[in-house]
């Protein structure tokens, strides 16, 4: 059901762990529905993010997006990674199946709130950035939904 | 290790090489349609009979009582669906449980939109329905009560010769889902007061695609698909005798099997059992821990996600399952989980072991490690692990 | 003369050898359940897949848009009721011919009973739906129109890009029952405009107790039997992946050989009309002499009654029809004949003949001979045939 | 689906035929179901039936039980034909199917209607002897009804 590289980063995740003292952290998704994901970033003073660390409860694609995503990001600016769409996510993993495309939207989530922690923090307002939704819902096929 | 070890087989089995071996004739020579004149036709005619009386045998009721259908999602729509509209003029409420297959459930729902009532019992925190409520729930307009005989998930057994007799008492039709008891557990529809019981076939060795609703004499319901006369004018289209002929012999040889085989699972199903319970920190078995079915288990292990598991688990050549087949892919955590009371990041970190007879206690041992190491790794990787682990750390 | 000659190809068909080969492997290896999240189990539903792409490309149609049922008559029972349901708001008109199945039949009964309203067209003395009829019987409420591709009695083929086209005109969808055309008739749903389509495989050589619906992608209609998400979310069930992919190899097979194969019958069916029809008086041939199925010959013989002959016959080992198989017994004579408009005496004295293109030349000239025969033994018989001659004699 | 006894009966029908100028006849059934059954009887003057002979438009079961209907009452008197009842047509062809016992019904209402007919051809009363329907229902099972 997945592809090659999904299962790659569920099967060996990228970046997966805790950062001691980093400069932000963000949380996103709640247990109701089976995801969680939480990134913890360590960002420079030019907003370079230097190093980025995941910990997921969910899925296999909740684990690969996340992974995928931290790689994205990693070495970037503030700026770059805020242009890291669940789009760009998806395509880097070559794909998921439409009932996981939820998780992508939940690493990009994940993204954006610990840059928003970040933003408190520092007191600063970044462009572009909005207040994250803690709770990603599942986007169903308007098909499915027509047949429960 | 490149074998696989299949610990699914709730979801679903093997057809056994006797049964296919018992189908053959009837691709080939005695093709014959059942319900045509000429003797050719008789010889098909008369498999199925047999078959019928066959299954009836083990059930302790009769063949013309056996009704044919595509499976126990059939079987399950024909019962709910066909009685709620043969009593509709006595009332239109109908009882069942929190637990059942969604074949039941999404039945309800869809008698639901058409204007039936339906009241949805719960269970206790082992997955037993709880009775008092049952009988408090009664109508005058109740026309049946649909329970259950044993879980898919989490196995735990109904009680079923008690909710035959509350049925009788108030004069309620009973039906009961019996796609996961029959093959596993004795069953005798009149001892225990059975109206209507659904089965099938691919869960007891038997193909896929063909299951029974039991019909007791007397039940005055209709046919759910309409069409020709077959199945004495209850179940229309052609007769499927080569699945009939298979279902039979896998009954027949459940049957005779069923005292070693189930002793066999039993062994197995508790060595697996309480080696995951005392290895692997934070985990409970989900139903009730005697009265389940020979061949389940089923664990919470806290902190993880159950897809994540399996596939994790498939890695490693182990094929289980996290809930119902069925709903894999859905994002809801199982509602029987719920039902038993489990929250839901609880629920969500399910995982369903159902045996076989012919697993082994190697297998087992193998299974216990992986999962072990397995549950260990998402641990780690779990955001909610680590909150607990702080928590446990700040409480010190 | 001890071989049986098989002439009731429309009641069912034997299973081909490839087709039993196709299957076996689903049995016993590769008994997955589709469904499951594990790698062995993707073989399954690859395998699902893989036929319905096989069985779309033979419709001109998309894999998504088809679903298996347990059979021709399931497939018809979900038209019908899912778009009654599905478009009640719309209206609960449903228009259809008085020539169909009882799969449609029977269901456009239960329909009634829960309140919709049915309008049966006539048909003209070949069979053929009157199309004037059809188009001012469309009422505002109409949701559907349900009429056969072509008939299982008197293998009439009915007029169906003009029916898809009236259909479109008016906003109405169309389906049609195409358990008998499906493998002897080229079809292309796109291009006949047709939303809805049932099959059945027994009738090509593939295995009884497996069809499909096709559902046109955009068609609203919901699933007939509730419970998993199987067929995506539209048919419940655990899927027979065996059948299905023996279906496949059957659509495969009938697709290659459909030019020669239909050509073979053509000319033994054509063979066989003219002798019976020149050779055996007071005799009709039922239904249009050239729109018909290329392996369907129905012939009523005048003052005797069907069943004795087929009984007759099949002593002499030719198994023959009367009607539909599934409504022998009935003491009604077809009302498919009726329909076009023959007595009840001679309505009653029908006989069908259908053929593959196994069947030779041979055994067709000893049939001949044995119809022969035998409706001059029962015409000997018959007081109805007295009376004839009698009145033969008084007018001379 | 028949008996041995059923199937030799109808491959093999007893007194099939007509009788030129019979002592009566009698016609029942009706083409809209499927029967029609016509009994000759040839009676001589101590009310005994001397010969039968039948024609059936029907099935298997039809020309059964009218054969076996004729041997029964052959050599018989009158009283004793009266007697002849479906059971007893059923019971010497060890037995019918459920939906073929309208059969048997109008196998006996035969062999009253010829009767009806010599009484009224005779000017006399016989005992026991009502009008026959010339036409027999099917007696369908309850459960059969309850489905269609
Ligand atoms: C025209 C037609 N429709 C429907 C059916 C029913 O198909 P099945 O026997 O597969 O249910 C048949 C054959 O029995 C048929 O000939
Ligand atoms: C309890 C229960 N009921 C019903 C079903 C449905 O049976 P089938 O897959 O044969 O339609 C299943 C299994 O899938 C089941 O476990």
């Amino acid at each position: 059901m997945y592809t090659q590289k999904v299962m790659d980063h569920f099967m060996n995740p990228r970046n997966m762990g805790e950062i001691e003292n980093p400069s932000c952290v963000g949380t996103v998704g709640n247990a109701k529905c089976g995801d969680i994901m939480r990134m913890y970033m360590d960002i420079d003073e030019n907003g370079i993010i230097r190093d980025v660390k995941f910990k997921t409860f969910g899925c296999g694609a909740a684990v690969a997006t996340s992974s995928m995503a931290t790689e994205l990001v990693k070495g970037k600016t503030i700026e770059e990674a805020l242009k890291v769409t669940n789009k760009a996510v998806m395509e880097a993993l070559d794909g998921l199946p439409p009932v996981k495309v939820h998780c992508s939207l939940l690493a990009e989530e994940a993204i954006h709130a610990a840059l928003w922690d970040y933003a408190e923090k520092h007191g600063i307002k970044i462009e572009g950035l909005k207040k994250p939704k803690s709770d990603i819902h599942e986007d169903e096929e308007e098909m499915d939904k027509a047949n429960y | 290790m490149e074998k696989k070890i299949y610990l699914d087989n709730a979801a679903t089995t093997k057809t056994r090489p006797e049964v296919v071996e018992a189908m053959l004739p009837y691709f080939g020579e005695l093709y014959g349609n059942p319900s045509s004149v000429y003797e050719f036709s008789a010889l098909s005619k008369k498999a199925l009979d047999e078959s019928r009386a066959t299954i009836a045998s083990a059930l302790g009721c009769d063949g013309s009582e056996i009704y044919f259908t595509s499976g126990g999602t059939e079987a399950d729509n024909w019962a709910l669906i066909a009685t709620a509209e043969a009593y509709e003029q006595k009332g239109k409420h109908i009882i069942t449980s929190k637990i059942e297959h969604h074949a039941v459930l999404h039945t309800c729902e869809y008698l639901e939109k058409r204007g039936f009532e339906v009241t949805y019992i719960d269970v206790d925190e082992n997955g037993i329905v709880k009775l008092d409520q049952l009988e408090k729930a009664i109508r005058p307009t109740t026309t049946l009560i649909s329970i259950m005989f044993a879980n898919n998930e989490i196995g735990t057994i109904q009680p079923i010769k008690e909710i035959g007799e509350i049925a009788k008492k108030h004069n309620v039709l009973f039906h009961t889902d019996a796609v996961q008891a029959f093959g596993q557990l004795e069953i005798n529809v009149k001892d225990l007061g059975i109206d209507m019981l659904s089965a099938s076939a691919h869960k007891l060795n038997g193909p896929k695609g063909i299951g029974f609703l039991y019909i007791r004499k007397g039940v005055k319901i209709r046919s759910f698909i309409h069409g020709g006369a077959q199945e004495r004018g209850r179940r229309a289209g052609t007769e499927n005798v080569p699945y009939a002929v298979g279902f039979a012999k896998a009954v027949e040889i459940a049957v005779k099997t069923m005292k070693e085989r189930t002793e066999k699972e039993l062994q197995l199903r508790d060595y697996l059992i309480k080696r995951i319970l005392s290895e692997i920190p934070y985990t409970r078995l989900n139903g009730h821990r005697t009265k389940r079915l020979p061949n389940n288990a089923n664990f919470s292990f806290q902190f993880i996600e159950g897809e994540s598991l399996l596939i994790m688990l498939d890695m490693k050549n182990i094929c289980a399952s996290s809930g119902s087949a069925c709903t894999s892919g859905s994002l809801d955590p199982s509602h029987v989980l719920l039902a038993i009371g489990l929250p839901h990041e609880i629920a969500h970190g399910s995982l369903r072991l159902t045996l076989s007879h012919e697993n082994t206690f190697e297998e087992l041992d193998y299974t216990v490690e992986v999962i072990k190491e397995t549950v260990e790794k998402l641990r780690k990787m779990s955001p909610l692990y680590e909150d607990f682990v702080r928590s446990l750390n700040a409480n010190r």
